[in-house]
C-alpha cells in the first residue's frame, strides 16, 4: 500500500466519545475508533444490532459524532443501499456510506441483504467486525467461529463446523475492492478503510476482532491475541483489488518466513480448551497447506 | 384527462404524481404490473427516482426506512408473503415515524399457495403501526396514494394503501389522472425535521431504556412514551385525513368520505358493512333489496387503521343489525373488522345486532345471488347472532 | 409537526461523551507512566504513542507525556502491554494516586 | 344481474393479445359515452399458448360488481381452434352473439339460438401487412361491425395509441379491413 499511515502522523481527531459501554479492551472499540477516523466527518454508519449498538449509546446519548442509523438484524446491506440512494436523489455525493456490522449480522442473517447490495454493486463500505461469535447476546456460536471453539451455545466439545469464509463469498460477487484487517493493526485498517473512501462500488472490509470476555483472556491481551492471529497464519491480511489477490502488511511479511505455531494462539485463550491433540494438529496441518499456495 | 389502465397503474402513476425519489421493490403477484410500471416511469425518465430493485421484501422496506430517514419520499409496494416478510420492517419503519407510502394489492397468505384475492395479508398486518387507507376502485386507488404522500409525511406515521388483488389490481377500469402542478401544490416536498445529516449528527433509532433519561434538554421519553406518542398520534390521524380529504377534494373534486363510504345508510334499518371493493358489488345487491322493500345500505370501510370507531359508531347505531362481510379473520376468533366494529359499539346504547360472514378467501368467486341471500337472512332474523361467523359459499 | 416536537418521538441521540457513565469506576488496575521510561518524554519530541494508538477508550493523549484521562479509563491495561519501553504499569486502583505522575 | 350491464367476454390464447383488444374497446366504449366500463382479464397465471379469457362490461352507468362474467351477451373468439378446446358460448345469453376469427363461410359455424359473425382475421391481417398471427387489432373491426357498440371510426385512433411502436397503422388497417369483410347472420 502506498503512503503508510505512521502512528505520528495519524490524524488526531477523534469522532468517538470516551466512557462508552463497550467491555474494557473491546477489540471492536479500536476497530470503531480508528473505521471512523479514517472514514472522516462525512460519513453515515448502518448499524444492525450488535456490540456496536450498545458502544454507539444508548438513547438520547451517542457515542460517535457522526450519523447513524440503527436497523434490523438482516437489513443492513439494503438500508446501506437505501441511504445511498437517497444521497443521490438528494445530489449529495460526497458522503461515504458504511454498513457497519458483526459476524453474525453479516455472514449468518444479514448475508442476503449483502449479497444484493454487493450484486447490484451499490456504492457503499461494509465493514464486518469478527469477533467469531455472537458476542451482544452473550456468546453463541456463529457461522464464522472457528472449529473446535467453546461458545455457550457448543459448552462442551466446542463448535463442530468449519469458520464460514465470509470474505471469499464477499470476492465471489466481482465486486472490486475486497480487504480483511485486525484490531491488532490499526494503522494497516485505517489505511484500508482510507483507500475504501475513495474507491467507487462496494467495498467489504472484514476485521478480525478479539472480544475479551467472549474468548475468555485478560483484557490486556487484546492487541497481542489479535496478531498472533496474524503470526501464526490462522487469519491473513489481505487486499482483493479488481479479482487479485494479495496478501498485506504483517501478513505479507510472513511469507517464506517460519511462521509461529497455532498452539501460541490457541493457548491464551479459554475458548479453545477442548481443543485435543489431534484438532490441533489438523488445523496446524490446514494453516500450512494454505501457506504452501501463498 | 381519464384514462383506462389497470389498477396498479393507477397505483404506479400516483406514484410518479407525488414524485417518490426512492422506490423499491421485490416482484410478487399481484404487485408485479405496478412495480413494472414504476420501472416504466423511471427509465423513461418521467420520474426522477432512484429506483432500488433489490433482492428481498425485507429490503425493500429497509431501503425506503433508510432512504426516508435519510430525508427522501419513499415508496414500496408488495402482496401477501412478501408483506408478511417485511413484518419486521414494518414495526420499525411505523415505530421510527416515517413517512414511507406502500402500496398492498390483497393477497391471500400461504400455505396452500394461493395468488388470488383476499385481505388477510394486511388485516394481519393491522397492529404494526401503519394507517391503513382501502381504496375500492382505480380512481381511490391514485387519489389515496396522493393523498397518502401527504397523510403520511403530515404526521409522521407511514401508511399502506390496500386494494385487492386482480379485481382492482388486474382490471382495467377509466379514471381521472390529475394534474401534476396541481398535485404538486398539494403535495409539499418532504423536509423532515430531522434526517441522517453529517453537519448534525445523530444516531437514530438507538436502544431506548424502560424509563425516562435525562438529556441535555430535560429528560428524554423511554421507550413507552415514543409508543404512547405513536399511538396518539395515529389517533389523531383521522382528523388530519379529513382535514386533507377536505382539501384535496376543493382542488380535484373528489372525497368526502374518506373514513368510511355510505351507500343509502341514512334511514336504512340494516347496514353491511366491509373492506375493499366488495363493498361495492354489495352496492347492486343493496339496490335489489330495497327495490323489495328492505330498508338497508352498506358502508365500506377505507380508514382501517387508526379504526374510526366514532364514524362507526355514529352511523350504525340505532340500527336494527350490521352485518359485516370479510375476507380475512382472526384465526381462533372472529373476522377482524366484526371484533373491532362489536368493540366500538360495546358504549352505545343504541346498538344493533352484529353479524359476521367469511367468505372469498383465496379469490373464492363472490356471487351476487350469494349476497342477497346472506343478507336476507339476516335482515329477517337479525337477533340469531349465535352463529357467526357463518361462512359463504363453502362446498364442502 | 414542530422540530422539537418530533423529535420527542422518536429515538434519535446527539453525540455527547460517557453515554456509560464514568466508566473510569470500572477500573479494577489503573495504569501507571513511569515518564522516566517514557519514550517521547525520554526523547522530548513526537515518538511512540502506542499507548494512544491502542486505547480503545480514546482516554490517552497524543502529548508529551501523554495524560490518561481517569474520568473514562476502563483499565484495560492495553497501553501497559503495548509500551515497547515497559513505561506503563498496572497498579492497584487502591493505591494512591502520586502527584505530579 | 344488473340489467344495463352489456358483457362481453374474450378468448384468446396466452400472448394473442385478447387483453390488449378488450382494453381498446373499452376506452372506444368509454369515449362513446358509457362511462361504466370494467376490463378484467383471467385472474391468475397467464401461460403462453393456453387458453386464457377476458371480461368485458360496458354500461352508461359505473359498475359496481367486478366478478367474472358468466353470462356475457357477447362472446369474442380470437382463435378458430378454440372452438374444440373451450365451450365458448358457455352461459351466452339468448340471442347472444358470438364473434369469430374463422376462414370457414359462416354457413359453416353453427351456434343454436345464438347470432354469429365472422371474418377471416388471420388472413386479412395479413393483408394489411401485419406477421402472421397478430389477430387482436383485426377482431376488434369485427367487434365494431357486429356488435354496433362502438364506431370503428372511433376505434382506428385509439387502436394506433396503443400500438405506438407495434406498426400502429398496420394494425389499424387490419381492423378496417375485417370490419369491412365481417358477416353477420345465424339464428
Amino acid at each position: 500500500m502506498e503512503n503508510k499511515t505512521t502512528i505520528l502522523n495519524l490524524t488526531e481527531d477523534e469522532f468517538v466519545h470516551s466512557g462508552t459501554r463497550a467491555c474494557t479492551g473491546c477489540g471492536l472499540s479500536i476497530v470503531y475508533r480508528m473505521g471512523v477516523k479514517a472514514l472522516g466527518k462525512d460519513s453515515i454508519l448502518v448499524v444492525p444490532p450488535s456490540c456496536l449498538t450498545m458502544l454507539q449509546g444508548i438513547y438520547p446519548v451517542a457515542s460517535a459524532k457522526l450519523p447513524s442509523i440503527n436497523v434490523t438484524f438482516a437489513s443492513t446491506g439494503a438500508a446501506a443501499t437505501g441511504v445511498r440512494a437517497a444521497m443521490k436523489a438528494l445530489k449529495k455525493d460526497n458522503v461515504n456510506v458504511v454498513a457497519w456490522a458483526g459476524d453474525g449480522g453479516t455472514g449468518d442473517i444479514g448475508i442476503q441483504a449483502l449479497s444484493g447490495a454487493c450484486e447490484r454493486g451499490e456504492d457503499l463500505i461494509y465493514i464486518c467486525y469478527d469477533n467469531e461469535a455472537y458476542m451482544n447476546t452473550g456468546v453463541q456460536r456463529s457461522g464464522t467461529t472457528p472449529k473446535g471453539v467453546l461458545t455457550t451455545t457448543t459448552p462442551i466439545v466446542g463448535k463442530l463446523q468449519e469458520k464460514k469464509d465470509i470474505p471469499a463469498i464477499i470476492a465471489a460477487h466481482g465486486i472490486d475492492y475486497v480487504a480483511t484487517a485486525s484490531a491488532a493493526y490499526p494503522l494497516d485498517l485505517y489505511d484500508k478503510v482510507k483507500k475504501a473512501t475513495t474507491l467507487s462500488g462496494t467495498k467489504y472490509i472484514h476485521v478480525h476482532t478479539p472480544c475479551p470476555p467472549g474468548w475468555s483472556f485478560d483484557t490486556r491481551y487484546t492487541i497481542k491475541i489479535g496478531k498472533l492471529a496474524i503470526k501464526t497464519g490462522l487469519f491473513d491480511l489481505y487486499e482483493i483489488e479488481n479479482g487479485a489477490f494479495q496478501l498485506t502488511g504483517p501478513s505479507k511479511r510472513l511469507v517464506g518466513k517460519e511462521r509461529k505455531p497455532v498452539t501460541d494462539y490457541f493457548n491464551t485463550q479459554g475458548r479453545f480448551k477442548s481443543l485435543d491433540e489431534e484438532m490441533v494438529k489438523t488445523v496446524q496441518d490446514q494453516v500450512d497447506a494454505k501457506w504452501a499456495n501463498y | 384527462m381519464h384514462i383506462i389502465e389497470s389498477g396498479n397503474a393507477a397505483a404506479a402513476t400516483g406514484v410518479k404524481l407525488a414524485r417518490a425519489q426512492v422506490i423499491a421493490a421485490y416482484p410478487i403477484t399481484p404487485q408485479t404490473p405496478l412495480t413494472e410500471k414504476l420501472s416504466e416511469f423511471v427509465e423513461s425518465k418521467e420520474l426522477d427516482a432512484e429506483y432500488i430493485l433489490v433482492e428481498s421484501e425485507h429490503s425493500a422496506m429497509a431501503v425506503c426506512i433508510a432512504a426516508s430517514t435519510a430525508g427522501t419520499r419513499a415508496f414500496t409496494a408488495t402482496s401477501a408473503n412478501g408483506l408478511l416478510y417485511m413484518s419486521e420492517q414494518l414495526h420499525w419503519a411505523a415505530g421510527a415515524r416515517l413517512p414511507i407510502v406502500m402500496c398492498v394489492p390483497n393477497r391471500g397468505i400461504g400455505a396452500p399457495w394461493t395468488v388470488w384475492n383476499d385481505q388477510q395479508d394486511t388485516i394481519s398486518q393491522r397492529d404494526v403501526g401503519w394507517i391503513q387507507i382501502y381504496a375500492n376502485d382505480h380512481q381511490q386507488i391514485i387519489d389515496s396514494v396522493i393523498k397518502a404522500f401527504r397523510l403520511a409525511q403530515t404526521v409522521s406515521i407511514p401508511v399502506m394503501v390496500c386494494y385487492d388483488g386482480y379485481l382492482l389490481s388486474h382490471t382495467y377500469m377509466p379514471f381521472d389522472q390529475p394534474d401534476q402542478s396541481k398535485v404538486d401544490s398539494f403535495l409539499p416536498a418532504f423536509v423532515p425535521a430531522h434526517f441522517l445529516d453529517p453537519e448534525n449528527p445523530g444516531n437514530f433509532n438507538a436502544i431506548t431504556l424502560p424509563d425516562v433519561r435525562p438529556n441535555s434538554d430535560g429528560i428524554a421519553p423511554g421507550y413507552i412514551e415514543i409508543r404512547s406518542n405513536l399511538h396518539e398520534d395515529l389517533r389523531a390521524a383521522l382528523d388530519t385525513y379529513i382535514d386533507i380529504d377536505k382539501e384535496f377534494e376543493k382542488e380535484f373534486g373528489r372525497g368526502g368520505n374518506p373514513l368510511v363510504e355510505e351507500y343509502e345508510c341514512d334511514d336504512a334499518d340494516f347496514v353491511a358493512v366491509c373492506i375493499g371493493s366488495l363493498s361495492y358489488q354489495l352496492r347492486d345487491v343493496i339496490d335489489i333489496m330495497r327495490n323489495d322493500g328492505v330498508k338497508i345500505g352498506v358502508m365500506g370501510v377505507q380508514m382501517y387503521r387508526p379504526f374510526p370507531d366514532k364514524v362507526i359508531v355514529d352511523a350504525l347505531s340505532g340500527k336494527k343489525c350490521a352485518i359485516v362481510f370479510e375476507k380475512a379473520l382472526s384465526y381462533g376468533n372472529q373476522g377482524a373488522l366484526y371484533g373491532d366494529i362489536k368493540s366500538a359499539l360495546y358504549n352505545s346504547d343504541k346498538r344493533p345486532f352484529v353479524h359476521n360472514y367469511l367468505l372469498g378467501l383465496g379469490g373464492r368467486e363472490i356471487k351476487t345471488q350469494q349476497l342477497l341471500d346472506a343478507l336476507t337472512e339476516s335482515c329477517t332474523s337479525p337477533e340469531t347472532i349465535g352463529d357467526t361467523p357463518r361462512w359463504i359459499g363453502l362446498k364442502l | 409537526m414542530k422540530t422539537r416536537e418530533f423529535a420527542d418521538k422518536i429515538s434519535r441521540s446527539e453525540p455527547g461523551p460517557g453515554d456509560g457513565g464514568n466508566t473510569g469506576s470500572w477500573r479494577v488496575l489503573r495504569p501507571v507512566i513511569n515518564l522516566e521510561a517514557c519514550i517521547p518524554v525520554k526523547l522530548n519530541k513526537k515518538a511512540c504513542f502506542n499507548c494512544w494508538l491502542y486505547c480503545p477508550d480514546c482516554v490517552v493523549s497524543k502529548t508529551i507525556p501523554p495524560v490518561i484521562n481517569f474520568d473514562y479509563c476502563k483499565g484495560c491495561g492495553i497501553c501497559a502491554e503495548e509500551c515497547p519501553a515497559g513505561a506503563i504499569s498496572m497498579v492497584d486502583e487502591s493505591t494512591p494516586i502520586e502527584e505530579g505522575k | 344481474m344488473r340489467k344495463d350491464i352489456i358483457e362481453v367476454r374474450w378468448h384468446g390464447r396466452g400472448g394473442q393479445g385478447a387483453i390488449t383488444a378488450a382494453k381498446i374497446v373499452a376506452n372506444a366504449a368509454f369515449v362513446s359515452g358509457y362511462k361504466g366500463v370494467v376490463m378484467a382479464p383471467t385472474f391468475g397465471t397467464e401461460r403462453r399458448g393456453a387458453p386464457v379469457s377476458t371480461s368485458l362490461k360496458i354500461s352508461k352507468k359505473k359498475i359496481y360488481d367486478l366478478s367474472p362474467i358468466t353470462t356475457p351477451d357477447i362472446v369474442v373468439v380470437l382463435d378458430h381452434s378454440l372452438l374444440e378446446e373451450v365451450n365458448v358460448i358457455d352461459g351466452l345469453k339468448e340471442n347472444g352473439l358470438v364473434i369469430l376469427n374463422g376462414y370457414k363461410p359462416l354457413s359453416e359455424y353453427k351456434f343454436e339460438g345464438m347470432r354469429v359473425a365472422v371474418s377471416d382475421v388471420t388472413t386479412h391481417g395479413v393483408t394489411a401487412g401485419l406477421p402472421p398471427g397478430v389477430v387482436n387489432s383485426g377482431i376488434i373491426g369485427a367487434f365494431a361491425k357486429a356488435s354496433g357498440l362502438v364506431d370503428i371510426a372511433i376505434l382506428i385512433p385509439i387502436i394506433e395509441k396503443e400500438f405506438i411502436g407495434k406498426k400502429p397503422e398496420k394494425n389499424a388497417r387490419a381492423a378496417q379491413i375485417v370490419h369491412d369483410n365481417t358477416v353477420v347472420g345465424g339464428i
